[in-house]
């Protein structure tokens, strides 16, 4: 029995007066997929920005690996990747150069022996080989997205939280993401997923959020 | 020590270190005149400068008081140590009265004469304004009793 | 080799030094700054167009112009100040890197320390250097231009951060601009009393250096406390939308 | 002590135990104002001995020091509320610092137009950029910067959590504002607002008091009843609210 990476407790949320999330308990353990889904307006993003602190509107218990949340927060933030709607990807910045920033925000030494041949491998890795140089905003957008998608490859986290990461992506990217979030549950990690597309992974549970009145399952 | 203590302990210190800084600045800008304000032994001694526009503070000296023409009107200020004499032109405050503690604003026009654009006087009489006081007691004269 | 389509994350530090935190988002910002070029030159430019409008305005006299001036220069840094500010967090909340800056494991008034100084750097350096040119346009002389240098040196930083602290908190709102001068301009007043007093003072060559000692004092604070004010503005900007 | 303190405290934080205990407050709070400042202002602007070199001129004095003390208080006030807001997360703060602002605001103005009223027979002039007139303008702009941004905000809690933060900015910065502009200019005396015991004769003395303490009772009153009004629109959808008005 493996101690669980994030554990809510009768979580609730209510948003301009409508209750999204009404007694939410769920646990995710190490090495698991939980896909949020839900039809458009049921707080699925409400939701992940909660869990990984990006909203503080709540009620509830939030606890990582066992601990309330707010106590062990540097701790759980130096093992939480969340990846929204927003990249955070700067545009008059080269990819190698956003790359290495964000991982330096992550608490990553600008020091660290071969961290510059890491950050292109990771580029490599989404299709970004030759770009590492050129300004961001000289991409398409499906690159400029995939700048953000490289933290996957060496962002240090055990807890993926991940917001519609498809967008923007071809077929093969999509291909090679789920791969990608299979072999991250494989070594242990966890991930959070929210998404329309059906992913085929071997090991993945769903939380359904209902639509108005806070109704949620997981199956 | 773990890592995320002395991380909070060198923000206290820093915190501690940087409020003693400003205090040590604070009380050394405090000894500083710095409001331009003068007594009249100061300005007999020529520390003020001229044709600058500087504060004057003192007690109206009794007998002084002349009005001239249109508004005209001139008084000597005394710290009970040296005396200057101001010239002014314009409606005194109500409260103007000899032996009254005031404050003028204005340029030293030579010597020991100021030519004030603003005079300002204190509303009560067992009340002397703090500069005015200090002014006096620093040219060796204790407050007097009304 | 390994397979590259495997993640293989790089090793963080367990608690990761704030200086370098702040460092990473400071020499990010001078790198960007120094690519959109445009943001550093144009308070600059506001600045010394502001300055210029003065003797245009009121009159060529020598006299007059010496009088208002150390007041001129002052009110064209702090309004300078406040037009660059706007953009402070803007661009770094539209694009998510605030996100990122909340949710990493930095404490979030490092990284906006970094980022003001970064930006003080970048759009108050340049006033400063010009200000003793325009000074002499202005007819102040000798250790007036001198004092104005100093007492801007010391001023426009805590302008920086009493402004960010607007900044941060008006960040998600469509109407920013405005409402950031409604709130910072209140605070600024000390700044600016102090400021100009200390070019007054040095221009009827009386002692100035209290006026600077309690610019530093301010300077002092600031850089101590705005920095938690700053972060505190930022999480609610960013948590609440 | 401490565990009766914390009780009350949560007590006070419940909209609910607040509105209840505030509307059984607010008769005794709106007599004991009507109480104090009626005769106090009847008597200070009618019939209060005369001041010796001002005349009649001084009687501004008992509508313009309560007001400047309550403009004061009611921003250290609104200070702590967003403390209590920003450490203690309680909504009943952040309604309270809301209805705070624009009556300290209010008062703040009396303050200024009573104070330029004065001026005009003292100084001989409406306006002087005096310390006290300029820092009180500021405490205005001040309250105003407040009022403006929680205007902006749409979501009733980060708008209180954000002006709770400048409120308190403005708080720590009020007595260096206040300082510095006292040092800027030192126009007039501060006697003619302080008041030392020595220096009032003590039929003035306590007409002012009573003044004083009037018109906090009537701040307090304003303040409730703003208060009041803010917990039934942020309550609307709870029970008690509902039965209250009778849905």
């Amino acid at each position: 029995m493996t101690t669980a990476l994030l554990q809510t407790v009768k979580l609730f949320c209510e948003r301009d007066d409508r209750v999204l999330i009404r007694d939410l308990d769920f646990t995710l353990h190490p090495g698991e997929v939980m896909q949020i889904e839900g039809p458009n307006g049921s707080g699925k993003t409400t939701l992940l920005r909660i869990l990984c602190g990006l909203s503080d509107d709540y009620e509830g218990d939030i606890r990582w690996q066992g601990e309330a949340r707010h106590q062990v927060d540097s701790r759980f933030r130096s093992d939480t990747l969340y990846f929204g709607h927003l990249t955070g990807v700067k545009f008059s910045l080269s990819p190698r150069e956003n790359l290495r920033w964000i991982l330096q925000l992550k608490g990553v030494s600008p020091k660290l022996a071969g961290l510059d041949e890491r950050i292109d491998q990771a580029l490599k890795s989404v299709g970004l080989h030759s770009y590492e140089d050129v300004p961001v905003y000289s991409l398409s957008a499906g690159q400029k997205r995939r700048v953000a998608l490289a933290r996957l490859f060496v962002e240090p986290a055990r807890l993926w939280v991940l917001d519609e990461p498809f967008t923007a992506i071809d077929r093969k990217g999509v291909e090679q993401l789920e791969g990608l979030i299979q072999s991250h549950a494989e070594m242990g990690g966890s991930v959070l997923i929210t998404t329309h597309h059906a992913l085929e992974l071997s090991a993945i549970r769903k939380l359904q959020l209902g639509l108005g009145k806070g109704t949620w399952r997981i199956h | 020590m773990n890592p995320k203590r002395k991380q909070r302990l060198i923000i206290v210190l820093g915190i501690l270190v940087a409020v003693g800084l400003a205090t040590g600045l604070m009380t050394f800008a405090l000894r500083e005149n710095i409001n331009l304000f003068f007594t009249p032994s100061e300005i007999a001694e020529g520390k003020a400068p001229l044709q600058r526009r500087i504060r004057v503070g003192g007690l109206v000296v009794p007998g002084s008081v002349k009005r001239g023409e249109d508004l005209q009107v001139s008084f000597d200020l005394t710290d009970n140590a040296q005396q200057i004499t101001v010239r002014y032109a314009g409606i005194l405050p109500d409260l103007f009265r000899e032996g009254q503690g005031i404050i003028a604003h204005g340029k030293l026009i030579s010597g020991t004469l100021v030519e004030a654009d603003e005079v300002l006087a204190k509303h009560d009489e067992n009340y002397v304004p703090p500069e005015v006081q200090e002014a006096i007691e620093k040219a060796g004269h204790p407050k007097k009793e009304s | 080799m390994a397979d590259p389509l495997v993640s293989q994350p790089v090793q963080a530090e367990e608690v990761p030094s704030m200086w370098s935190g702040m460092l990473a988002v400071m020499k990010r910002d001078l790198l960007i700054a120094f690519r959109q070029r445009s943001d550093m030159v144009n308070p600059l430019f506001f600045f010394i167009m502001v300055i210029a409008l003065f003797p245009l305005g009121i009159g060529p006299e020598p006299s007059t112009l010496q009088k208002i001036g150390p007041g001129v220069i002052w009110i064209a840094a702090l309004l300078s100040t406040l037009l660059s500010v706007d953009s402070l967090f803007r661009q770094d909340f539209d694009d998510g890197s605030l996100e990122l800056a909340l949710l990493s494991p930095q404490p979030l008034f490092v990284l906006a320390f970094g980022k003001v100084i970064a930006h003080w750097l970048v759009t108050a350096i340049p006033l400063i250097l010009v200000a003793p040119i325009l000074s002499i346009m202005l007819f102040m002389d000798g250790d007036t231009v001198k004092v104005t240098l100093y007492s801007l040196l010391l001023g426009t930083p805590v302008l920086s951060m009493i402004s960010a602290i607007g900044a941060a908190l008006t960040v998600g709102l469509r109407k920013g601009g405005v409402l950031v001068a409604v709130i910072a301009l209140p605070l600024y007043i000390p700044v600016l009393i102090f400021g100009t007093s200390a070019v007054e003072a040095a221009s009827m060559t009386l002692p100035y250096a209290g006026q600077l000692a309690y610019l530093a004092a301010f300077l002092i604070m600031a850089l101590t406390f705005a920095p938690f004010a700053i972060g505190a503005a930022l999480r609610i900007s960013v948590t609440s939308q | 002590m401490f565990e009766s303190l914390k009780r009350l405290y949560h007590k006070f934080g419940s909209p609910k135990y607040f509105y209840d205990i505030t509307g059984r407050m607010l008769p005794w709070l709106v007599a004991l104002s009507v109480l104090l400042l009626i005769p106090g202002l009847i008597y200070g602007l009618g019939f209060a001995p005369p001041e010796k070199y001002q005349g009649n001129s001084y009687r501004v004095i008992y509508i313009h020091v309560p007001a400047a003390s309550i403009a004061m208080s009611g921003y250290m006030l609104m200070a702590v509320a967003g403390v209590v807001v920003l450490v203690w997360r309680m909504k009943m703060a952040e309604m309270v610092a809301k209805s705070v602002a624009p009556i300290g605001a209010s008062f703040a103005f009396i303050c200024l137009v009573t104070g330029s009223i004065w001026g005009k027979p003292t100084w001989g002039t409406w306006w002087v950029w005096d310390a006290r007139l300029t820092s009180m303008l500021i405490l205005l702009f001040l309250y105003l910067g407040v009022m403006a941004l929680n205007a902006a905000i749409e979501n009733a809690q980060s708008a209180a959590r954000a002006t709770a933060v400048l409120s308190i900015v403005g708080a720590v910065n009020l007595p260096i504002i206040k300082y510095s502009v006292e040092w800027w200019n030192t126009l007039h005396q501060p006697a003619s607002i302080r008041m030392t015991s020595s220096a009032i004769d003590p039929e003035m003395l306590y007409t002012l008091l009573s003044c004083i303490a009037g018109f906090y009772c009537l701040f307090a009153v304003l303040v409730i009843l703003s208060t009041r009004c803010e917990i039934l629109l942020r309550e609307q959808r709870s029970s008690w609210v509902k039965k209250l008005v009778g849905v």
